[in-house]
């Protein structure tokens, strides 16, 4: 691997981060499965990085599940989207930021296409006044939300606790990026580093001290492919994919797995449970998972905050092997206390997956 | 005769050109950017499909060129419009006044590392044609590992026939050149896998077929068609090469030694920019534009100026040089003429 | 644990993985084998395609991609008729070919 | 006459005795096992034909003329049947008259019959002159002469085979050579020593005179022991080898024409009838000029002489290679003095192969085939909708199929001559199984006789009409087919014009027909093909024909031979054909007809097309 060769296409990939006043949206799912990331985000973001980032609660679903799984026509989706834009615009913002890749991507492939066929724009400008009496400006900028974070990862790592470092070996810990499909492979100069060699969550775990690795299967999907998961008869597919990735990276023995999108580390996390459940596989040390974390999550725990106020007891592939070697200081009994110190209950341990 | 002929590029169409001048009793000028004579050709080892030493050519070349005026390390710094001539300014400050110029500009090499997904730049075993050629002749470069080359790979149709990469056209020299560039490795490298991923196998000259035949049989390539659409680096640094193996219809993937870009041929800057300074119209295939591509590929649509070889579209060496005569012939009526 | 769903096999060739021994041993047999370049003459020419699918195009294809089963469920019903060799325009041997590979590959074949 | 010696005995008889003795009890035991190899119904029918009279006057017949008098080869060649006749007939004589002065002058034999005929010169002494004793004088010289003028023959053909009509023959093998010197060296040195002793034996014109001379020289009897010596010594030598030499075939064969008289075919590769065979062969070398590989320096060691010669070896490798390259064109069959059957040995050796897997035709379903060529059967059942007339099945074959023009020539002329005939295998049929068989391939070949069987005989036809040879041949050697007459278009195209179905106007171009292996050699049709082309115009013919035809070089039969390695077979052929500079070439094979195609300087034609093109609907 010539690092350099990369670092070239990483410059031909660059793209402007406005440094301030966002407009964020949420993913729908996400905030089911890793309900802490979305909130360290803000918190992070308001908190620490002291940036005007506006939300609000009348945005919806961006309609790309449903556009993906074919069951609503490309018009519908875009005027839900040129409805989510006139609220950023009544809001008084013009950068856009989403949580959710599919979204991202929903965005821009909307005002790409609106870029090629104007007409189409207008027809959704008056489905939109028909339907709702709203009216929208494209916004300025269109990030997702771990652009911002790569913006900021530095200024992160300036005030960060703990580094991406093996404490009992001294070695930067190996880690996986995994990158959303739809970030940057329809529109590689919308993604930073591109849709080759993604540079977003390098950046990250470079700046924070970890270690990339490039494992053969690195450019594919988490196995979630809409069409794959939400169709039963197809799920077989979906695990095969996930399956795929981790055989390839298995030889690399990674420490974990860094992803920025809604579905990947929800099915990297809950198919090695499968996988295991099935095929009596595992691929962490001793009989644990790999974790997979988000890009959120990561910055929370380098930034120093309790693994379980982020919300990681909610992973499936237990992640104190992983706190352990960063050193970072947990209570076992405190993992499943809900905020108001209300226990939450155990879940039931997997047959083959160690999970604590 | 102190007619002034200007030619445009010191590669084998210029050379030959300017021999062929020298013999009709013309002393040509002969521009040339880089340090040394015989454009490609001379980065070139053996020349399909009998195993011509390229050296040799361009050597011929250049020895019978030598009475020529040669301008090593130039370039046209700009030209001037006159009333029924140009004025050209080099980058050496010379300038000279003429009203026939030979542009002989030729092709550049695709850019392979625009292929982002096959890695050229990236990855430690991903080597060009061009770089082989350059192995062949120097025996140095670090990518090419004599000692453990069990599997070689070629991929076809880099930067050819590929509208991302911005080129829809057929490089048309880079089937044979992947096919004798096979069995030189195969010739090194008598117990490696050898694979060709092809999309189509364009054979058409004069004895391409035997030479396919031949790589087939006596050297046991094995050819698959399908273009590869990914590479990729596993753990002990070897690459992973996929592609569709479409006479299975089933995808396909190999461990590889080295894996080598078959870059195809694009119109070189140079070439553009001549076209810019004299206003020269170029095709739709990008490269410079004949007065008919069919019955007059020579001749540009203005007057005095000539075209041979690759500056308008991929050419061999033999339909080069061809090409070069008959620019030669055509130029010398055209003195007489006047 | 049954989920309702599973791995799928993965239909992908590895040449990595693919035996190249036996098929080395059948060009030995038959050096022609190498020339095939999959023009399938000799499968539209073939009676007993309509039959078995027999295509000694998919047969040379098949071994070296690791598929002797599916080959030889192929070469079932060959009736060694030898029209394939007759219109194949590389002069491949196919007859020879044919009875090489039921020589050397066996009914045991993954 | 007289004894001269008490004893009746002399040291020098032991190499002959002893050699004898060796080469009896071999051939003895050989007898007996090749016996007991038959399979049990062939060795009933063998002893059978043993003592019926019909087939033992037979036997004798063809013992006489082939074994001594080498008819087969006289046809070929008169001085190469002198040469081969003079030494065995020859031969042959001195012993009969040599026993039977034996009987005649001696009493008393004992163990003395053992080698008093062939040395008896040596223990007698002459007495009287008689009329009969000259006689016998006079025929045993007489015989000698004509021995001796045979090995000097076999002399010259070692260095100039071409006088003897040969281009080429084998290279003896070191065993051979000892075999062909001890048994050159036999006769003249049976000279020296009874010219040695003609003084005393008494003598005819050669010994006698020859002892004249002697005694001018050399008039000490003590010269006379040597030269006994070495003539029981040679004959000693000659015996121990034999068995090892091509001179077993002289035994073998006097076994192998009983065997084939009694209908016995070959069933064993190596063993029984094929063993017998394979001995016989005397390694004349006729093959090798027949061979159409010939033609390829490279094949020579791959004809039939050399596939006995190895089998005697044991050399699995050569056998193998030599086995599948043949093209199974049978001229070395037809030509062979001794009746070597190289295409079925080759075959033979080629069913023993191990293969892993092979066919399996039972997905195959016949009843779907024949709703494909059903039109003499009734709607739903098997019964025939026309009875009385003639309904004929067109099976045009695998080949006919890449030569469509032969199928509808074929199906112009059924129509002109008004025959209602259906075709078989319109959109591809099911192989004949003649291509299998070939490659020896029995069980594979069986169940598409058996599929084609069932699709024929529900097909309601009469008659089954075959374009090609290849099918020919094994729709008559190896299907069942009751109550349906299997014709070749040429004989039925003959029959349509002598019965007047058919009207063909007779026009100027010459033809040469080439006789397609499998039609010619293989199903003896030669005549019919002739006289249709005779009818459509001038029939010329090649320099070989009828059974010595060569190959086109296309055929199935060969499983080795590459496409560019029949060119020259090919080319071969087509220079046969040219000989009498013919317009058109005509054949009556599918295979030959591409294969000539391919090459020819001038049209090929089936014969089919040629009748087309030149007849329109019969009176009758």
């Amino acid at each position: 691997m010539i690092y350099q060769g990369k670092q070239k296409i990483w410059a031909d990939y660059q793209k402007e981060i406005p440094d301030n006043h966002w407009f964020y949206v949420r993913s729908c799912i996400r905030q089911n499965f890793f309900p802490g990331a979305e909130k360290m985000f803000l918190e992070i973001c308001r908190g620490l990085l002291k940036k005007d980032i506006f939300e609000t609660e009348h945005h919806t679903t961006c309609g790309g599940i449903a556009y993906h799984c074919d069951t609503i026509p490309q018009e519908t989706v875009m005027t839900i989207v040129a409805r989510q834009f006139a609220l950023m615009t009544e809001a008084g913002y013009e950068n856009y930021v989403a949580s959710c890749i599919t979204s991202f991507g929903n965005y821009i492939e909307i005002l790409e296409t609106w870029k090629e066929f104007p007409e189409l724009e207008t027809r959704i400008r008056e489905m939109l006044w028909k339907a709702c009496k709203r009216e929208f400006n494209k916004p300025k900028y269109v990030a997702h939300a771990s652009d911002l974070i790569y913006k900021y990862r530095n200024e992160i790592a300036a005030r960060a606790k703990f580094r991406l470092v093996n404490r009992f070996t001294g070695e930067p810990l190996k880690v996986v990026e995994h990158i959303g499909c739809h970030y940057a492979k329809m529109f590689p100069a919308r993604g930073v580093g591109g849709a080759e060699y993604p540079y977003v969550l390098c950046g990250m775990i470079e700046s924070w001290g970890g270690n990339v690795i490039d494992y053969p299967e690195r450019r594919h999907c988490c196995g979630y492919g809409f069409r794959q998961y939400h169709v039963k008869a197809n799920r077989g597919y979906s695990l095969s994919n996930t399956y795929k990735k981790f055989e390839s990276m298995e030889p690399y023995h990674p420490d974990f797995i860094l992803t920025n999108c809604p579905g990947c580390p929800y099915f990297m996390d809950r198919w090695q449970y499968v996988i295991a459940e099935t095929e009596g596989k595992t691929y962490g040390e001793n009989g644990y998972g790999i974790p997979v974390l988000t890009y959120e999550e990561l910055a929370s725990l380098v930034l120093g905050y309790n693994p379980w106020d982020i919300g990681l007891q909610l992973h499936q592939v237990a992640v104190e092997p992983l706190l352990d070697k960063i050193g970072i200081e947990y209570d076992p009994k405190e993992k499943y206390k809900g905020l108001n110190e209300k226990d939450l209950m155990r879940p039931e341990l997997p047959g083959v997956l160690r999970c604590c | 005769m102190k007619e002034n002929i200007v030619i445009i590029g010191g590669g084998i169409a210029g050379l030959e050109a300017a021999c062929q001048l020298l013999d009709l009793g013309y002393k040509p000028i002969i521009i040339e950017k880089s340090d040394h004579l015989g454009g490609h050709v001379a980065d070139w080892n053996c020349l399909f499909p009998d195993m011509t030493p390229a050296g040799d050519i361009v050597s011929a070349l250049i020895s019978k060129a030598a009475d020529a005026n040669i301008f090593l390390n130039t370039e046209i710094s700009f030209v001037n419009k006159l009333q029924d001539s140009y004025n050209i300014m080099l980058s050496n400050g010379i300038s000279i006044i003429t009203r026939i110029m030979l542009v002989t500009t030729g092709f550049s090499v695709f850019d392979a590392s625009k292929k982002e997904e096959y890695g050229y730049g990236v990855y430690d075993q991903v080597i060009t044609n061009k770089d082989l050629e350059h192995w062949f002749n120097t025996g140095d470069d670090r990518r090419v590992n004599d000692s453990a080359m069990n599997a070689i790979g070629f991929v076809h149709c880099v930067g050819s026939r590929d509208e991302k990469a911005r080129n829809s056209q057929c490089s048309k020299v880079c089937c044979i050149t992947a096919v004798k560039q096979a069995i030189e490795m195969k010739q090194k490298f008598p117990e490696a896998m050898v694979y060709c991923f092809y999309m189509d196998l364009r054979m058409f000259g004069k004895k391409y077929e035997d030479f396919y035949i031949s790589a087939q049989r006596d050297y046991g390539i094995r050819f698959i068609r399908g273009r590869v659409s990914e590479v990729s680096e596993n753990i002990d640094g070897r690459v992973i090469v996929k592609a569709e193996d479409t006479l299975s219809g089933k995808p396909v993937k190999v461990t590889l030694d080295l894996l080598v870009l078959m870059a195809g041929m694009v119109c070189s800057q140079d070439s553009t920019k001549v076209a810019n300074m004299i206003k020269l119209p170029l095709d739709s295939d990008g490269f410079l534009k004949s007065a008919d591509n069919v019955a007059d590929i020579i001749d540009s649509p203005k007057e005095g100026i000539f075209y041979a070889g690759a500056c308008t579209g991929p050419k061999t060496v033999p339909e080069t040089l061809a090409e070069a005569r008959a620019a030669a012939l055509k130029i010398h009526l055209y003195i007489m003429k006047k | 644990m049954d989920f309702g769903f599973k791995l799928s096999p993965s239909s992908a060739i590895n040449l990595d993985k693919v035996d190249t021994e036996k098929f080395a041993e059948l060009h030995r047999a038959e050096p022609d084998v190498y020339k095939c370049m999959a023009c399938g003459s000799c499968t539209s020419t073939c009676p007993a395609n309509r039959f078995s699918g027999m295509s000694v195009r998919k047969v040379i294809l098949g071994l070296q991609r690791g598929k002797e089963k599916e080959v030889i469920a192929m070469m079932k019903n060959c009736m060694l008729c030898g029209k394939c060799s007759m219109v194949c325009p590389r002069g491949i041997n196919t007859r020879h070919l044919i009875l090489s590979i039921c020589r050397i590959y066996g009914e045991d074949m993954k | 006459m007289r004894e001269r010696f008490l004893t009746g005995y002399n040291d020098f008889v032991l190499p002959f005795v002893c050699g004898m003795l060796f080469v009896l009890g071999y051939c003895l035991v050989g007898l007996v096992r090749i016996i007991m190899q038959l399979p049990a119904e062939d060795r009933k029918k063998f002893f059978i034909s043993l003592i019926t009279p019909k087939t033992l006057l037979k036997n004798i017949k063809d013992i006489f003329l082939k074994c001594l008098i080498h008819v087969d080869i006289w046809k070929r060649n008169k001085l190469l049947g002198y040469m081969h006749s003079s030494i065995a007939f020859g031969w042959f004589m001195l012993i009969v008259v040599g026993h039977i002065e034996v009987f005649l002058y001696t009493s008393d034999l004992g163990a003395k019959a053992l080698y008093y005929p062939i040395f008896f010169r040596y223990f007698v002494a002459e007495t009287e002159s008689t009329m009969k004793g000259a006689l016998i004088f006079f025929l045993m010289d007489f015989f000698l002469l004509v021995v001796l003028s045979g090995i000097a023959l076999a002399i010259i053909k070692r260095v100039r085979s071409r006088l003897f009509g040969m281009r080429r023959t084998t290279n003896p093998s070191f065993l051979d050579l000892i075999g062909q010197y001890s048994l050159w060296s036999i006769f003249p040195l049976r000279l020296l020593a009874e010219s040695f002793t003609a003084d005393i034996s008494g003598g005819s014109f050669l010994t006698k005179s020859l002892n004249y001379v002697f005694t001018e020289f050399l008039s000490n009897h003590a010269n006379m022991l040597p030269a006994w010596w070495a003539y029981s010594c040679a004959l000693g030598i000659f015996f121990v080898v034999l068995p090892f030499t091509r001179y077993m075939h002289i035994p073998t064969e006097i076994l192998l024409i009983p065997f084939r008289n009694a209908g016995i075919k070959i069933v064993n590769a190596r063993k029984g009838f094929a063993k017998a065979q394979v001995y016989s062969c005397p390694s004349c070398g006729l093959c090798i000029d027949a061979c159409p590989m010939g033609v390829l320096k490279g094949n020579i060691k791959d004809t039939t002489v050399y596939l006995n010669r190895q089998i005697r070896r044991n050399n699995e490798a050569r056998i193998e290679e030599i086995s599948d390259k043949c093209l199974l064109c049978g001229k070395c069959t037809a030509i062979c003095p001794v009746g070597v059957e190289g295409d079925k040995l080759r075959i033979a050796q080629r069913s023993v192969r191990k293969y892993n897997f092979g066919s399996d035709y039972s997905n195959i379903s016949a009843s779907e085939e024949i709703l494909r060529c059903n039109k003499f059967v009734n709607n739903n059942n098997t019964s025939v909708s026309n009875p009385d007339k003639e309904r004929v099945l067109y099976f045009a074959g695998c080949m006919t199929a890449l030569t469509p023009v032969i199928r509808k020539a074929t199906e112009s002329i059924l129509s002109k001559a008004g025959t209602d005939y259906e075709i078989m295998d319109r959109d591809g049929g099911i192989c004949c199984g003649r291509p299998m068989l070939m490659a020896g391939r029995f069980d594979q070949a069986r169940q598409l006789i058996e599929k084609n069987t069932e699709i024929i005989m529900g097909s309601g036809a009469d008659t089954l009409l075959l374009s090609c040879p290849i099918c020919y041949k094994i729709f008559r050697e190896h299907y069942a087919l009751p109550g349906i007459r299997v014709i070749h278009h040429t004989e039925y195209f003959d029959e349509l014009i002598r019965t007047g179905r058919l009207d063909v106007r007779k026009g100027g171009t010459r033809y040469v027909f080439h006789d397609p292996c499998e039609l010619g050699r293989g199903c003896g049709v030669y005549d019919e093909p002739r006289n249709v082309i005779s009818s459509a115009g001038e029939l010329v013919e090649a320099a070989k024909n009828r059974k010595e035809s060569i190959c086109c070089g296309g055929s199935l039969g060969s499983l080795t031979l590459s496409f560019d390695k029949r060119k020259a077979m090919t080319e071969n052929a087509l220079a046969n054909l040219t000989a009498d500079s013919p317009d058109e070439i005509v054949t009556a094979c599918p295979l030959c007809m591409t294969t000539f195609s391919r090459y020819a300087d001038r049209p090929v034609t089936d014969i089919a097309q040629v009748l087309d093109k030149c007849s329109g609907p019969g009176r009758n």
